[in-house]
């Protein structure tokens, strides 16, 4: 193939024909614009250029190598060459359901993260600013037990988990508990989580470091195909847990006598006492519980997207949306909330730029409440 | 840990705060502040960038100090700028009477200091601001950077791409004024060569995960996918490998921000064999990087610990050239140490040539170093390396480029 | 006037045409048409759930009624906001009490006050533009909490009331608002005996001024002793109308609401019986447990 | 002890007098002595309250409002802290015992607001109120719902959407749930239709024959009085007046103060 | 240890440019959570677009100082509205996530790559404080005692600062104790009651916003200008939750507890921080690197905050009677 150079104005610099392997050289002597054209009579048959132009004008800096390329397709496919543009549609629509596939992926995560936000906001009133912590804490316990001391993770994820919840129901026994005792109102308790969550995160960071790290296994493990989706093995397993785990929850909390209670004592705590509940006892179940499936989520979140001292803190504004959105204090509105505000950010960015892609569904967010002030699944409450 | 503490006799002598006395007369004790992420976003660059300077400090006082006397170090926190810590930081510093301050890392840090640190008279020396918008500041010539020279390192690396033959290339790049400055010269040069860059998507690298912004790549099924970012990338191969976007079927290209020896070694092997990653600096950065480990055990991640090292140096060098610790004698003599002379590599050469009253040209770990007018680097030396099976690249770079930043 | 329900009135304040209210498949109150005498005191009784707060509820604003219409002086006030209601002349109070916790009780009082100019935020700022009204309101304000034994409580938040004073401090406060229309939900519920008499009659003498009263209670010597026109609903609906003697001889509101002891206070003979009778209810139970 | 008005000759019903307390007290089941009591620091509300109430007893509670009614039953219960003196059940110290260990003692008690679960069904509420015995639920639940058919219907219903009357029925039967031997009642008829507070009283009086020890306070004090067999008057965190029912019913003082004349009227 | 240094820079930190920004911020707080019981988490918001609004019409379209400060103030007052419609109906904890939402979008949109020709991407905008300081009264020179020193700029940023910080809390002052103020602080309170008394909640609240949002925004103009620049990372949650921290550390619905709040909290930091690396550096600390200090600050101020609220959770200034009234 012949490929005439010539500088910017297009004073000729060199011709030369490409060997055997297509590739050639020109030497210049002076750095600058030029003009690369290959001519296109010389290409070999039922050959083309991809995008059919021919000319290329690289600029080329002193003491460097420029190099510029003429792809070519056979003949005839130039169209098809260019899939973004004349599949379209088709390539929409698998994006359409891959992304589908990771708002479920995503907001599973979320609505684990946010139910136990939600079950113990919803039987102490208290919005924790913490909780983000309580996911990573299952994390970074998860890491733990399983990079230094080498053991699975799959055990080791077990372990932080009953690990985690012991800490959840330690935090209430020595901390929150007081806090109730001494009448600390809610919005003071509100605060204290902050700094809770301060306390917690920058320990983290002295404990742990600043790195992103990732558990010893399930890493970058390759994806299957399933129709138009890819999906690891580890994703179908996480989500599997985590809908069982959401389920179980959920339903315990309407059918069983402790999650009957502990919507009571969510109500009326002086109430709840009156009538023989031993409201202690069914919080501290709660923050076990609450410590335990937060803990989880971060363990979920760490298989997926590896694990960093800010990895809950990150998630935690999309855990209050899950759990505002669904409605506040019901297990059941923590996971279709979270579902979908999973749903809407991945979904958005068929439109949207990815960067932006919270926008959209924070956008919904607001939207939604502008209609049902009271969320999806909550109740108005009557008035007189 | 580390020896990191022992060389620290911080405050200068005549301590003695006296507010008339601007800082600007230097008190003959070169004192060098630095202003680095301990906390927020970028907390994971902290320690390799404070090991890069207490290594130079280390090295420099070990050579007898600068104008006879050791040099004095006081480490502050820059936060990100969502905690905003950054100009009490400054102001710390500026009462300890630091001459020098390296920092920040951020370039949105750096922008909120900036006024603060150049109005009192001190050097402002970031080692990692890649922003255009410090050439033109205004900084009464006191800032400088040793910054990765994004406009270089995208031409050699869109250079790379187009001679691997791939047509059609795709780029994530972190948004951010480093990500979106690297990933636009590297799109720039990759059409000039005559690929097409088929998608270029801007990441928030705080992002909970980045699911949807492969699957925006996938769609364009590229040859090609650069990956421009920090420590996050990890995330990112987990969902290229995921999505099935694998090295071996797409060939992947890294920057120095995240091609690393620690990230992605618990990967299944050859998850990242055959991706190539540019890293600026002549020498392999193995021995540099052993004795930064000598500095601080527990390092994981050296990026910017190169610049930061040398932006000590230089500091150092100048205030031995100007023979005044004082910021902007400094200022003035750093760009002559970093051009024009004869060369040396590390600071007690350099400084014994000085003693012996010749010209210098400093050329550190991270490049060159050559500062321009506006206290940019113009040269600089870009490596391009290439991983292997165990997740690893080979301390020999495949070439080296070197070129004028700007063209 | 006749007796039955939704009678013309010679004066009437309030109309009220086919309100219809439904919770999912609770029809809680369907009114088709009441009209309530101006300068009267009105009572609205019925069985707990007969929908009396429900229609309060909807005549105020702080529901929306699924159908009907009502004016008030001769004003439509369907589709109406309650501050709007209220300002029309028309205020309520809440069966459960809703004390401004902390408020101290004599600013809960200022607070209904009308027209107050320091409410604008402008003039807000400037304090000798409302600093007279102010005096004015509190001296108004003091009266009432007097007469509502209220005012050594004055200063204390009123979120540390208990419940009878917040009974009262509920009413006092719809009292500052000078209404034409005041509608109290049980006002006495809670309240002891010897301060609700006093305050029966304070209520007269707002009467006399020309205020109308609509209140619903279930303490029936208090409806017997101060209101005019007793209206009756059961199950959403007005089932009658009527003097106060007439209506609690009717069999059926005898029936559905107000029981066998109703009238006059128990006599000890009776009070005798009715203990025969849940003894021998009682040993009966015994009996089928034993069996 | 403070001095009471000056016309405790004529009145039938004793001025509240120490000796008398402890002599009848001697085998209550349910005492409490000079307790001292309040929500905010510095404030008593309670100021050294007695009370006693026997084995089988009906007791009534009346008083002017703000008198300390309701703090008293909160104090006994463990829902106010007590700051000095002493709670007894049955022999045994209870002072500050928290609310759900009474329970399980047999205490039951109906608060006089907030007194229902408002998002939980009429049917959750009651299993609530049986919550310590839930084998109990079913019997116990037919037995309420003959009383309150209301309920029964409903019995889906949360009960926040319930009217006020509503809610009260709701009150009064998770508190018989339990079948306690001690039951606090704050106000159990007021928002009642006349219908439903003839009930209560004729309730309260078959649950006190069938050896239920009650503890009542009402605003409705005549008829409260007509039951009981012996009452306090309560003002201002002291017991003004004690005596059997009849006795205070009757007492011109007691009715000048606290029962009015409305209803002789 | 170099107590010299630590204390001056201590002194500095408790009227320095960051307490008086933050306290600005806190000031608008106090109005909507303290006095009107509007959860507002979206404060970072109103500073944002103050900031912003001043930045890019200075820089992106090149018009006059004050014309800037014109378009931040009416970008508040927009925001305010826009926010206000669709949430002043929700109940506060619904509003609290809904002005989250609303001040991430902001955020993200400022710091985008698609909007980068007009906010300036993740670096922000500088360049528009010149005005501001052409009319700098102060000569050029070191100012202030020991320990306080401030050079002509910073004294110049502090002056105008501490005349808002004065301005605006008599304003709240004069408010709160006006028939106006019993309105806010009863809509707090219950707003149906409120609304049951002829008020229009609705109409209130918004005033509220507006105010608060307004009072804020004062502190997102203090920050660009003193930093001369603006980026979109500093109005993320983290400024508002800092903001709240200060009104309950000073006592909410109090007038200058938002002011004495802000002063303690900076004050704290720096404290902190100084001791710590003075610790470090002298030895006294063998188990912990002088890069840790940093973090360790941070999780001294959380513990510093967690004992705060237990030991005196009304705050410097709050009435502790209030506090028992609303425990739950
Ligand atoms: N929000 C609601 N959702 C469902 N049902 C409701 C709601 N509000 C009221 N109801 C039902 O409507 C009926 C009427 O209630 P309302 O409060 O009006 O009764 P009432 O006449 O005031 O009774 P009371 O004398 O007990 O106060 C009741 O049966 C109640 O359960
Ligand atoms: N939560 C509280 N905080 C502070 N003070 C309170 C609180 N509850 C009640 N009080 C005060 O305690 C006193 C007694 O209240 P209590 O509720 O015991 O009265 P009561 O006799 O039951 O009155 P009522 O007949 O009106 O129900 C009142 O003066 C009231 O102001
Ligand atoms: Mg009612
Ligand atoms: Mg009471």
């Amino acid at each position: 193939m012949k490929i005439v150079v010539t500088t910017e104005s297009g004073q000729p610099v060199q011709e030369v024909t490409s060997d055997a392997k297509g590739t050639w050289e020109v030497p210049i002597d002076q750095p600058g614009s030029y003009k690369v054209t290959l001519d296109t009579a010389t290409l070999p048959q039922n050959m083309a250029i991809r995008g059919g132009n021919n000319q290329r004008a690289p600029t080329v800096y002193e003491g460097n190598p420029t190099t510029v390329l003429f792809a070519l397709t056979a003949k005839g496919e130039d169209g098809a060459a260019a899939p973004d543009e004349g599949g379209g549609s088709s390539a929409f629509w698998q994006r359409a359901a891959q992304l589908t596939f990771e708002g479920f992926n995503l907001g599973l995560i979320i609505a684990l993260a946010a139910l136990g936000l939600s079950l113990i906001y919803g039987t102490t009133g208290l919005t924790n600013f913490a909780h983000g912590e309580l996911v990573t804490l299952g994390a970074l316990l998860a890491y733990l037990v399983n990079v230094p001391f080498g053991l699975h993770i799959i055990p080791a994820a077990v372990i932080a988990v009953i690990l985690a919840g012991g800490l959840g129901y330690a935090q209430d026994r020595f901390f929150w508990g007081g806090l109730r005792k001494r009448g600390t109102g809610i919005i003071a308790a509100m605060i204290v989580s902050i700094g809770v969550a301060l306390f917690m995160r920058y320990l983290f960071l002295i404990l742990f470091g600043g790195e992103t790290q990732s558990y010893a296994q399930y890493n970058a493990q390759a994806g299957i195909e399933i129709g138009p989706i890819s999906a690891t093995p580890k994703n179908l397993i996480s989500m599997g847990i985590e809908l069982t785990v959401l389920i179980i929850v959920g339903i315990a909390l309407l059918r069983t006598r402790t999650g009957k209670a502990a919507r009571a004592v969510a109500d009326n705590p002086a109430l709840a006492s009156s009538s023989g509940i031993n409201v202690d006892r069914i919080i501290r179940i709660i923050w076990t519980g609450g410590g335990a499936i937060a803990a989880l989520a971060g363990i979920m979140l760490g298989l997926s997207q590896n694990l960093k001292y800010t990895m809950g803190q990150e998630l935690l504004l999309l855990i209050f949306a899950g759990v505002t959105l669904g409605g506040l204090g019901t297990a059941f509105g923590a996971l279709v909330g979270s579902i979908i505000v999973g749903l809407f950010i991945q979904i958005s960015t068929l439109w949207v730029p990815p960067e932006l892609k919270n926008v959209g569904a924070l956008a919904v967010l607001i939207l939604v409440l502008l209609f049902r002030p009271q969320g999806i699944l909550g109740r108005r409450e009557r008035i007189g | 840990g580390g020896g990191s503490d022992t060389a620290a006799p911080s405050s200068p002598a005549s301590a003695a705060p006296s507010s008339a006395a601007p800082a600007a007369q230097g008190d003959g004790t070169l004192t060098l502040g630095t202003l680095l992420p301990q906390t927020g976003s970028l907390a994971f660059l902290g320690p390799p960038e404070f090991a890069g300077v207490d290594l130079a400090v280390k090295e420099i006082n070990e050579a007898g100090g600068v104008l006879g006397k050791e040099v004095g170090k006081i480490h502050t926190d820059s936060g990100d700028t969502t905690t905003n810590i950054a100009s009490q930081s400054v102001d710390n510093l500026l009462a300890q009477k630091a001459d020098a301050i390296i920092g920040a890392a951020s370039s949105s840090v750096s922008e909120t200091v900036i006024d603060k640190i150049t109005g009192a008279g001190v050097v402002h020396f970031s080692p990692a601001n890649t922003s255009d918008k410090f050439t033109t500041i205004a900084d009464q010539g006191l800032y400088f950077r040793t910054s990765p020279p994004d406009k270089l390192q995208g031409r050699v690396l869109g250079d790379l791409i187009v001679a691997d033959g791939n047509a059609t290339v795709a780029i994530m790049a972190m948004q951010d004024s480093y990500g979106t400055g690297l990933a636009d010269q590297v799109a720039k040069t990759v059409q000039d060569g005559g690929a097409e860059v088929v998608e270029r998507v801007d990441y928030d690298p705080k992002a909970a995960e980045f699911a949807a912004d492969i699957a925006k790549i996938k769609a364009k099924n590229p040859a090609a996918v650069v990956l421009i970012g920090f420590e996050e990338t990890a995330k990112v191969i987990n969902e290229l490998v995921k999505q099935g976007l694998p090295a071996d079927k797409h060939k992947w290209y890294m920057v120095d921000g995240n091609t690393s020896n620690t990230n992605y070694v618990k990967m299944p092997k050859g998850t990242l064999k055959g991706v190539k990653g540019t890293i600026p600096g002549a020498a392999s950065p193995e021995d540099f990087q052993k004795k930064l480990l000598e500095i601080n055990p527990d390092l994981e991640d050296f990026s910017y610990a190169p610049e930061s090292y040398d932006a000590a140096n230089l500091i150092a060098l100048a205030a031995e050239a100007a023979k005044s610790d004082a910021g902007t004698a400094i200022a003035a003599k750093l760009a002559e140490v970093s051009k024009g002379g004869e060369k040396c590599k590390d600071f007690p050469s350099c400084v014994e040539l000085l003693k012996a009253g010749k010209d210098i040209d400093y050329d550190g770990v991270s490049g060159p170093v050559e500062f321009n007018d506006a206290g940019d680097p113009a040269v600089a030396t870009i490596g391009i390396y290439e991983y292997g099976d165990d997740n690893k690249y080979p301390t020999k770079a495949l070439e080296y480029r070197t070129g004028n930043i700007e063209g | 006037m006749p007796r039955e329900p939704g009678v013309a009135k010679p004066d009437p304040i309030l109309v009220v045409d086919n309100v219809v209210r439904r919770f999912g498949g609770l029809t809680a109150v369907d009114v088709k048409h009441v009209e309530i005498q101006r300068g009267s005191i009105t009572a609205l009784i019925g069985p707990n759930g007969a929908g009396k707060t429900t229609f309060f509820n909807q005549l105020t604003g702080f529901d929306t009624a699924d159908s009907g219409e009502w004016t008030f002086n001769g004003r439509r006030m369907n589709g109406v906001p309650a501050h709007k209601v209220a300002r029309a002349g028309m205020v309520r109070t809440f069966q459960l009490t809703k004390a401004l916790s902390r408020l101290t009780v004599l600013e809960n009082m200022r607070l209904g006050a009308q027209g107050q100019s320091g409410e604008s935020f402008w003039q807000a700022l400037l304090p000798f533009i409302w600093r007279s009204q102010e005096d004015e309101i509190t001296s108004r304000a003091d009266e009432l909490l007097a007469r509502f034994k209220l005012d050594a409580k004055r200063e204390d938040f009123a979120g540390s009331l208990s419940g009878g004073q917040r009974k009262l401090l509920e009413m006092a406060r719809a009292l500052m608002v000078k209404p034409e229309l005041v509608m109290l939900d049980e006002p006495m519920a809670g309240v002891n005996p010897a301060l609700t008499q006093s305050l029966l009659g304070h209520v007269k003498d707002l009467r006399e001024q020309g205020m109308s009263v609509l209140f619903v209670e279930h303490d029936m010597d208090m409806v017997r002793d101060i209101s005019d026109w007793v209206i009756v609903m059961a199950q959403g609906a007005v089932i009658a109308e009527g003097p106060p003697d007439t209506i609690m001889s009717d069999e059926r509101v005898i029936d559905a609401y107000l029981g066998a002891h109703h009238d006059a206070p128990l006599t000890e003979s009776e009070l005798e019986q009715q203990l025969q009778e849940a003894e021998e209810a009682l040993e009966a139970e015994i009996e089928e447990d034993k069996k | 002890m403070n001095a009471v008005p000056e016309s405790e000759s004529e009145s039938k019903a004793a001025v509240t007098d120490r000796g008398d307390h402890l002599r009848g007290a001697e085998n209550a089941v349910l005492r409490c002595d000079e307790l001292i009591a309040g929500y905010l620091p510095g404030v008593n509300i309670l100021n050294g309250s007695d009370l006693y109430v026997a084995d089988g007893e009906l007791i009534g509670i009346i008083g002017p409002n703000g008198a300390g009614k309701s703090t008293l039953l909160k104090a006994m219960f463990g829902l106010v802290n007590i700051r000095s003196g002493t709670v007894t059940l049955k022999g045994e110290d209870i002072t500050n015992m928290k609310a759900h260990q009474l329970v399980s003692r047999g205490v039951g008690y109906v608060p006089q607001t907030n007194n229902v679960f408002p998002s939980l069904t009429i049917e959750e509420n009651l299993e609530m109120g049986a919550y310590q015995a839930p084998a109990k639920f079913k019997e116990r639940f037919e037995f309420v719902c003959e009383l309150f058919p209301a309920l029964k219907e409903r019995r889906k219903q949360r009960a926040g959407s319930l009217s006020g009357g509503e809610r009260q029925m709701v009150a009064m039967a998770r508190a018989l749930m339990t079948e306690p031997s001690v039951l606090l009642l704050d106000e159990p008829s007021a928002g009642l239709s006349p219908k439903l507070q003839d009930l209560v009283f004729i309730q309260a009086q078959q649950i006190n024959k069938a050896g239920v020890t009650i503890i009542m306070v009402e605003q409705n004090a005549r008829r409260c009085l007509q039951i009981c067999h012996r009452g306090y008057v309560l003002d201002q965190g002291r017991n003004a007046y004690t005596g059997t029912g009849r006795q205070l019913a009757n007492d011109p003082k007691v009715i000048e103060l606290y029962l009015g004349t409305l209803a002789k009227a | 240890m170099n107590w010299d240094i630590i204390l001056s820079t201590t002194v500095k930190a408790a009227v320095g440019v960051e307490t008086v920004w933050y306290a600005l911020a806190a000031i608008g707080i106090n109005i909507h959570f303290g006095y009107t019981g509007l959860l507002n988490f979206g404060q970072s918001a109103f500073l944002a677009v103050a900031g912003y609004g001043l930045a890019v019409t200075v820089t992106t379209l090149g018009l006059p100082f004050w014309i800037g400060i014109g378009v931040g103030l009416a970008a508040a007052v927009l925001l305010a509205i826009l926010l206000g419609i669709p949430t002043l109906r929700l109940r506060a904890d619904y509003l609290a996530i809904v002005t989250i939402a609303a001040a991430e979008i902001v955020r993200l949109i400022f710091r985008s790559v698609e909007f980068k020709d007009v906010f300036g991407g993740s670096d922000g905008r500088r360049g528009f404080s010149q005005g501001f300081y052409d009319i700098n009264p102060y000569p050029q020179g070191t100012y202030g005692f020991w320990p306080l020193s401030f050079n002509e700029r910073e004294m110049w940023v502090l002056s105008v600062a501490w005349a808002l910080i004065a301005i605006s809390c008599l304003i709240v002052y004069l408010l709160m104790k006006s028939p106006w103020g019993r309105v806010i602080k009863a809509i707090r309170e219950d707003e149906d009651a409120v609304r049951s008394l002829g008020k229009n909640v609705f109409s209130y609240k918004m005033q509220s916003l507006i105010l608060g949002g307004v009072l804020g925004c004062l502190g997102g103009f203090i920050y660009g200008l003193a930093t001369g620049s603006v980026q979109p990372d500093i109005f993320g949650t983290e400024t508002t939750f800092f903001a709240y921290t200060i009104v309950i550390l000073g006592g909410a619905a109090r007038v200058f507890g938002p002011v004495v709040g802000a002063s303690i909290f900076w004050v704290l930091l720096v404290l902190v921080n100084g001791l710590l690396t003075g610790a470090v550096q002298s030895g006294l600390l063998p188990f912990m690197d002088i890069t840790q200090v940093g973090p360790f600050r941070f999780l001294l101020v959380g513990l510093g905050l967690i004992l705060l609220l237990v030991y005196r959770p009304q705050g410097i200034f709050g009435d502790k009677r209030e506090l028992a009234i609303n425990a739950r």
